[in-house]
């Protein structure tokens, strides 16, 4: 019965590119409504995790459910399409066409309320309605992650997947998107956040998993490890 | 001529063309080369021995060409070929040095001179040759005042097309403004349009077959009647005229050096066999000449005693050599005719006209 | 040696530095197709200057080279900085219109074309003696600011200006130098051969040296070096029956070359690991 | 007065795109030998105004001037050569060389013609090629990643990107360098010990500009700060005043009052 | 001016055949980022599919279908080794340049060795059709009327499929960027495969009106338009539709009068001439890269 509350399992997952080991037997779970943080020093693993349960870096070892259901080799549109919706890090965007294009192209697996949709991306992000017209290879690095996150959010998915949504964007933008991030959670969607900036992580999360060197170091509930020592040591700075 | 023969087997090398552009000609001369060493060697071969004939692609690739070359000219008594153009510009110079006869009996004139003795030229002097043929077809058709000819720019052609302008002019033709047909063309219609624009009696076609019979379409379509006054010329009677042109062609009058319905037991067995390996289809203009070289070859073996020595190589070449350049009253599958210094004498140009899809034959010009 | 040995190494030097100079302006993501115009011009001139009047090899060849960079440097004042195809059809163009050019010059041999030219009996000689200079030239603009700069440029342009590259002025350098090799190659190819036809200089040369820069390897120089031999080759190793269909065999080696090996036969990586033999993965 | 010289002087620069203001009336002086943090929000117009600077767009008005010669409209490779050096916010390194090589390629204006040098001084290209290379080592050396030399970029993660590039940068001997969110995507050791190099350079003598929206970076290296919003020149001024800002306080950091 | 108004009109017809080719060939740049430069060979290929089929059975409907269907298959065949060279990162728009001449030696040296002996291949007579209009020496046949209403039409809807379908666009995304378009949960092979067949669709119909307008094809035919096909589309801007569509009828008129007003051997050079001293001056193409 304890399967049932899981939004998605990830068991004993190894990733490899050649001969460099990214993610060693990583086990993960995230339950209905959950918004779980994974935070770790650079290359310890995130991105390539979370790339893997989209199926995009094909798994080396192990197994991926989502919903119940083994994803583990399917092929990502199904899985976008089952309710996944990845946010990567830097700017993944469509260059060469119109802000518009982009979110409309996000909506490729939600196609019915395309326009409601696009009235609350707006509503987040202010300056892409701006912009809409706009070529989105010519917007500012931190506008293009908005666009990114906002075509995500196009497919109104179950689970979103956040791979450092701060990176290059304002002090103000981030607590914004953090806020965005609460809400969407509070409306019900399960989120992965993968960050270096383990503080404001910790802060918004409910659970959270630290990675280090492609192994899951330590895990609990957020407002717990935000009082570990360890943790303050080696991720918020010191005191 | 005591002496024995040294070798099993008379291997002759052929260089040919057999992939690329142009290798639907390739595969006719070898098919002809291949049948005259057949008919050889059924009859007992020569001096006793038979003949093989060894294919060789070049392409129409020259690096590929002189490195065949260089590779028989330490060990072949003599070389046929190669055909292309481009190739015998590359690869006979290497023959030459050593001391190789090649005979390059698919092309004109043109390129054969630039290598006497070394090799011989299969066709007449093209200023020679060819304006009585022109002017015989301009005799044929008195009414005839002026001709538009149209020329494509290829190897050998363009003097081609002025020893036809000169037959025309002395039969009294007025000879309009050429009209040039690019290599790479694939529409004809503008050309034909800039003939036409000039109000031509008739029409020659110094282009590739292909082209030919695209031309005449394309004239037929704007409404030319009298096809007896379009000329086709030698190189283009090819059997690509005659796929590309089917119907249209009928009533054409064309030029070559065969004829087809010749009364002789020998061509005529040739034909069928040519047909009948090639899906009905008549043999082209130039599938004969490569038949004939072998059986000269073969004549300048027998005549002058070639041993195929390995130690008298050099000598045995020049025997063949000369024995060809000069060779008397040689009966070729068409017609008997002479060489003088490598260029032949009393070799005939047949005028044809087409009807009912048979060459029918009209006029003949020595 | 024999004369089939002299041919085949003749022409696959010949196509050596016909590769090296297609292989230069791809340094900076250009292919520079111009190069077979460049020869057939300057092979027809050397053929011309020597048999009519009567000029020696070596001024012949000095010209030569001079002309293949008059022309390159000509056209890089336009395309010297051009993107990649705007550059390919500038060469396709020119090698077509070259071709015709000599095709309608009567005194050039027209379509017939041209016969006999006097020159050096041992050409090897000379073409490998050249092929080393031109590669020890080549390794050198390799392994300087202007090997790295093209790099730098073959990635993003914009970086490379904020290195201080003048992208427009390397563009012509390379294609200059990779010009002036191509006049260098058409007259030897001229005193090798011995004559010349238009159809020497056709599209299908292009393709062959497509074949030798691809599949050798594009990132490094020592590619072209290995798949001329090869490609040259390939018809003298097999039997005349397969060796019929090397047209096709170029073609299918191109694809295979992009499908398993998209950075040739030999790669940096690997001349990389040759020279240095311990390891180089650094773990943190 | 020496301290007080300006290297770089920007007056009344503007650059649209189109119908959009990207940069508006901008007047910056940067003192010589300082480090000059740049800020404002998403969009503000910071990497514009660096390639404006570094001449890669044309300015569609004003006029900038370096080491008191005027740049404006010079081509970029005209001025890197005069002694602007620069990082991108997602500079690309070239995949199939190795890092040594990648910053190597960053000293191109100071290094001999090969065509020049192969037919005139053939003995002494050897020894400006290993010139180049020892800097490039000790360039390594100082970034702290000399045991990267070896390794192909291809293999890097975003962060030893960040830090090839700025070695790339500054091999050229730069008097002024221009970092755009060099510690974009560092975690916070990381961020420290770019800090520290920033200033290891500014003690070389060289001015830095630094892009950030790193919060606990800017405000403790920089000398003095510039603050943007919407292609306008907000506020201005040492760290401790910018934090005051009210402007920028709501403007940046979101905070009301 | 009889005469000039038929050489207009047969410069139109070869014209429509630059158009077709370069709609085709642009296609693939906009839907896939790759330079297909074997787009010819398999049009040529298709129209000795529907000369073969042709002489099998003189059913109109077969050599349509039979001729549509080989061009696909090549375009799909096709498909793995272009999709072999796009990484998630991105196309390497050279390697397809370089795979696709590869492809185009090995398709044009496999016509020239094994089929009909090489040699050209013409179609029948009533298969081509006759005249639809004369007037004197200005006549209008019916594949030159079909040819360019093709091109025209061809032009008119891939236009409205890119850049005004949701499928559209979904071609374009995956050209542009895969990362991103797999992010959207874009089907990619599913999708890619659609755009090939597409392609090859468009390849089988050009196939059957140059088979009108032609009246035959050679081995060498598809190295003949190669080049000008991508002439022309470099010329107008790589992947420039409405571009393609005004260059190519241009090039077409310019070579006619050419051969009409000039000489034939040099009609050649003067159109490539036009187009080199054009891109000479614009390296970015008359009307702007779309890609
Ligand atoms: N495409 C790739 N090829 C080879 N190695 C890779 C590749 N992508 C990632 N790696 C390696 O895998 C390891 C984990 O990388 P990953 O990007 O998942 O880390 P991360 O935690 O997301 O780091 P960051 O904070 O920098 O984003 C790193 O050591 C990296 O070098
Ligand atoms: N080439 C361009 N064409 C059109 N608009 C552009 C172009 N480059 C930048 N912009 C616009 O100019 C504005 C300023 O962009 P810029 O990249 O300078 O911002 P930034 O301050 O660097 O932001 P960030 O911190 O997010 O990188 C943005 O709104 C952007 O959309
Ligand atoms: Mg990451
Ligand atoms: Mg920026």
């Amino acid at each position: 019965m304890e399967k049932i509350n899981n939004i998605l399992e990830i068991c004993n997952l190894s990733i490899a590119y050649g001969p460099i080991k990214a993610v060693k037997e990583v086990n993960l779970e995230i339950n209905h409504g959950e918004f779980v943080a994974l935070i770790g020093a650079n290359g310890a693993g995130k991105s390539s995790l979370l790339k893997s349960i989209l199926g995009i870096n094909k798994a080396e070892k192990g197994s991926i459910f989502f919903l119940g259901q083994d994803i583990t080799r399917k092929p990502t549109d199904k899985i976008v399409s089952s309710g996944l919706s990845l946010i990567p890090e830097g700017h993944v965007i469509f260059s060469s066409m119109s802000v518009l294009e982009n979110l409309q192209l996000g909506a490729y697996q939600n196609l019915a309320d395309f326009e409601e949709n696009l009235k609350r991306i707006f509503d987040y992000f202010p300056v892409l309605k701006d912009r809409s017209s706009q070529i989105a290879g010519t917007l500012s690095g931190g506008e293009q992650q908005m666009l990114s996150m906002g075509r995500a959010l196009m497919s109104k998915p179950k689970l979103i997947l956040v791979d450092e949504p701060s990176l290059g964007l304002a002090p103000k933008i981030v607590t914004d998107i953090f806020n965005i991030l609460t809400e969407l959670n509070k409306e019900g969607y399960a989120i992965l956040l993968a960050e270096q900036n383990a503080k404001k992580a910790l802060e918004g999360s409910h659970r959270c998993y630290v990675m280090k060197t492609g192994e899951i170091a330590m895990s609990g509930f957020s407002t717990d490890l935000i009082d570990d020592p360890k943790i303050r040591q080696a991720y918020l700075g010191g005191n | 001529f005591g002496q024995e023969v040294k070798v099993s087997e008379w291997n002759i090398p052929f260089l040919n063309t057999i992939t690329g552009p142009i290798a639907s000609i390739g595969e006719y001369m070898s098919w002809s080369a291949n049948r005259a060493a057949e008919e050889i060697n059924a009859a007992g071969g020569v001096r006793g021995v038979p003949i093989k004939i060894e294919i060789i692609d070049t392409g129409v690739d020259k690096d590929k060409a002189m490195e065949e070359m260089a590779k028989l000219v330490d060990s072949a008594l003599v070389v046929m070929g190669p055909v292309p153009e481009a190739c015998i510009m590359a690869a006979v110079p290497i023959a030459v040095k050593a001391g190789l006869f090649s005979m390059v009996s698919s092309t004109s004139y043109e390129y054969a001179v630039e290598y006497f003795p070394w090799t011989l030229s299969w066709y007449p002097i093209t200023e020679e040759k060819l304006p009585p043929i022109t002017a015989a077809w301009a005799k044929l058709h008195p009414d005839m005042k002026t001709v538009v000819q149209f020329v494509e720019n290829w190897a050998a052609w363009p003097p081609m097309a002025e020893a036809h302008a000169v037959g025309l002019e002395s039969a009294g033709v007025k000879m309009l403004s050429q009209v040039d047909v690019p290599t790479d063309a694939i529409m004809f219609e503008p050309l034909v349009l800039k003939a036409l624009a000039q109000k031509p009696d008739g029409i020659m076609l110094t282009c590739n077959s292909e082209k030919a019979a695209k031309i005449i379409i394309e004239l037929v379509k704007k409404g030319w009647t009298d096809k007896s006054k379009i000329l086709v010329f030698s190189s283009a009677d090819d059997t690509a005229l005659y796929t590309t042109g089917g119907d249209s062609l009928e009533g054409i009058s064309i030029y070559n050096y065969i004829d087809l319905n010749l009364d002789d037991p020998r061509w005529q067995a040739f034909r069928e066999a040519y047909k009948k390996d090639h899906n009905g289809i008549e043999p082209a203009s130039l599938s004969t000449n490569y038949y004939d070289s072998v059986y000269m070859i073969k004549e300048a073996i027998e005549n002058t005693g070639v041993t195929g020595d390995p130690a008298k190589l050099a000598e045995e070449r020049i025997k063949i050599r000369d024995y060809c350049r000069n060779v008397k009253g040689f009966k070729g599958i068409q017609l008997t005719w002479d060489m003088t210094d490598g260029v032949p004498t009393g070799k005939g140009t047949f005028l044809f006209e087409i009807e009912n899809g048979e060459k029918v034959f009209k006029a003949m010009a020595k | 040696m024999s004369e089939v040995t002299y041919y085949f190494l003749g022409f696959a030097g010949i196509y050596v530095l016909m590769g090296w100079a297609l292989y230069l302006p791809y340094r900076v993501g250009q292919l520079n197709f111009l190069i077979v115009a460049c020869m057939a011009i300057t092979a027809y001139f050397g053929g011309f200057a020597a048999r009519e009047w009567g000029w020696p090899f070596i001024v012949i060849l000095i010209i030569g080279i001079l002309f293949g960079a008059t022309i390159a440097f000509i056209f890089s004042l336009a395309i010297g900085d051009a993107p990649c195809f705007t550059v390919v059809i500038v060469g396709l163009t020119s090698v077509f219109i070259v071709k015709t050019v000599i095709e309608n010059w009567r005194t050039l041999g027209g379509t017939i074309g041209f016969f006999h030219i006097p020159g050096p009996n041992n050409m090897l000689a000379i073409i490998y003696s050249l092929l080393f200079l031109v590669g020890l030239l080549v390794f050198r603009i390799d392994h300087s600011r202007w090997g790295r700069a093209a790099s730098v440029v073959f990635i993003d342009r914009d970086v490379a200006v904020t290195l201080g590259v003048d992208i427009k002025k390397l563009g012509m350098f390379f294609q200059i130098i990779s010009c002036s090799i191509a006049g260098m190659a058409g007259i030897l190819d001229a005193f090798l051969v011995k004559s010349l036809s238009p159809e020497f200089f056709t599209f299908s040369m292009i393709g062959y040296l497509m074949c030798i820069l691809f599949v050798g390897g594009y990132t490094t120089m020592w590619g072209v070096i290995l798949s001329a031999f090869f490609l040259q080759g390939i018809p003298l190793m097999f039997p005349s029956n397969i060796a019929s269909w090397r047209l096709v065999i170029y073609g299918a080696l191109l694809v295979i070359i992009i499908l398993l090996r998209p950075e040739g036969l030999i790669t940096r990586k690997m001349l990389w690991s040759i020279k240095i033999k311990s390891p180089r993965y650094i773990t943190n | 007065m020496e301290e007080e010289m300006a290297i770089l002087e920007v007056k009344n620069l503007c650059k649209s795109f189109g119908g959009l203001q990207a940069l508006k009336n901008i007047d910056i002086e940067i003192q010589k030998n300082k480090i000059h943090g740049l800020i404002g929000p998403n969009g503000a117009g910071k990497s514009t105004f660096f390639n404006v600077v570094s001449g890669l767009y044309p300015p569609t008005d004003g006029n900038i001037y370096f080491k008191s010669k005027e740049i404006t409209n010079l081509p970029a490779e005209e001025i890197t050569r005069m002694g602007i050096s620069r990082t991108f916010q997602a500079g690309k390194l070239v995949p199939n060389l190795t890092v040594l090589d990648n910053v190597m390629s960053g000293k191109y204006h100071i290094s001999p013609n090969p065509v020049k040098s192969f037919f005139f001084q053939p003995s002494q290209f050897k020894n400006q090629e290993k010139d180049i290379k020892t800097s490039a080592l000790e360039m390594l050396k100082f970034i702290g990643i000399s045991d990267f030399a070896e390794r192909w970029t291809s293999e890097l993660v975003w962060v030893e990107r960040q830090l090839v590039q700025i070695a790339r940068a500054l091999i050229s001997s730069p008097d002024l360098l221009m970092l755009d969110e060099p510690t974009s995507g560092m975690g916070i050791d990381e961020s420290k010990a770019v800090m520290d190099i920033i200033r290891r350079i500014r003690n070389m003598g060289i001015t830095v500009i630094v892009v950030s929206h790193d919060m606990n970076l800017i405000p403790e290296i920089s000398d003095r700060i510039t603050v943007l919003d919407f292609g306008n020149k907000i506020s201005e001024g040492s760290p401790e005043q910018i934090q005051k800002d009210p402007r920028v306080l709501e403007a940046y950091l979101g905070e009301n009052k | 001016m009889e005469i000039f108004i038929a050489q207009l009109i047969s410069g139109l017809a070869l014209g429509s055949i630059y158009v077709l080719l370069v709609t085709g060939f642009n296609l693939m740049l906009l839907v896939a980022k790759i330079i297909q430069f074997a787009y010819p060979q398999i049009v040529v290929v298709s129209m000795y599919t529907c000369w073969w089929v042709l002489k099998l059975t003189g059913n109109k409907l077969i050599i349509i279908l039979a001729g549509v269907s080989v061009s696909i298959i090549l375009s799909l065949l096709s498909e793995p080794i272009f999709r072999k060279i796009s990484s998630i990162e991105g196309v390497d728009i050279n390697a397809s340049f370089i795979a696709s001449m590869g492809i185009a030696m090995i398709m044009m040296d496999i016509m020239s060795h094994s089929i009909n002996y090489g040699f050209p291949v013409a179609f029948s007579p009533d298969w081509v059709g006759g005249n639809i209009f004369g007037y004197g020496l200005i006549t209008v046949s019916k594949g030159q009327l079909f040819a360019l209403l093709g091109g025209i039409i061809a032009v008119l809807i891939f236009f409205f499929l890119l850049y005004h379908t949701n499928q559209g666009r979904f071609f374009r995304a995956i050209a542009e960027n895969r990362f991103a378009a797999c992010l959207v949960g874009i089907p990619i092979i599913k999708t890619s495969i659609f755009s090939y067949l597409i392609v090859g669709i468009l390849g089988g119909f050009s196939a059957i009106l140059f088979s009108m307008l032609i009246g035959s094809a050679s081995p060498w035919l598809g190295e003949f338009v190669a080049l000008k096909m991508l002439a022309v589309s470099i010329v107008a801007g790589l992947g420039n539709l409405q571009g393609g569509l005004v260059c190519g009828l241009l090039l077409g008129i310019i070579e006619a009068m050419a051969i009409g007003y000039f000489s034939g051997s040099w009609s050649n050079v003067i159109a490539f001439a036009v187009m080199l001293i054009v891109v000479l001056m614009k390296p970015g193409g008359l009307f702007g890269i779309k890609i």
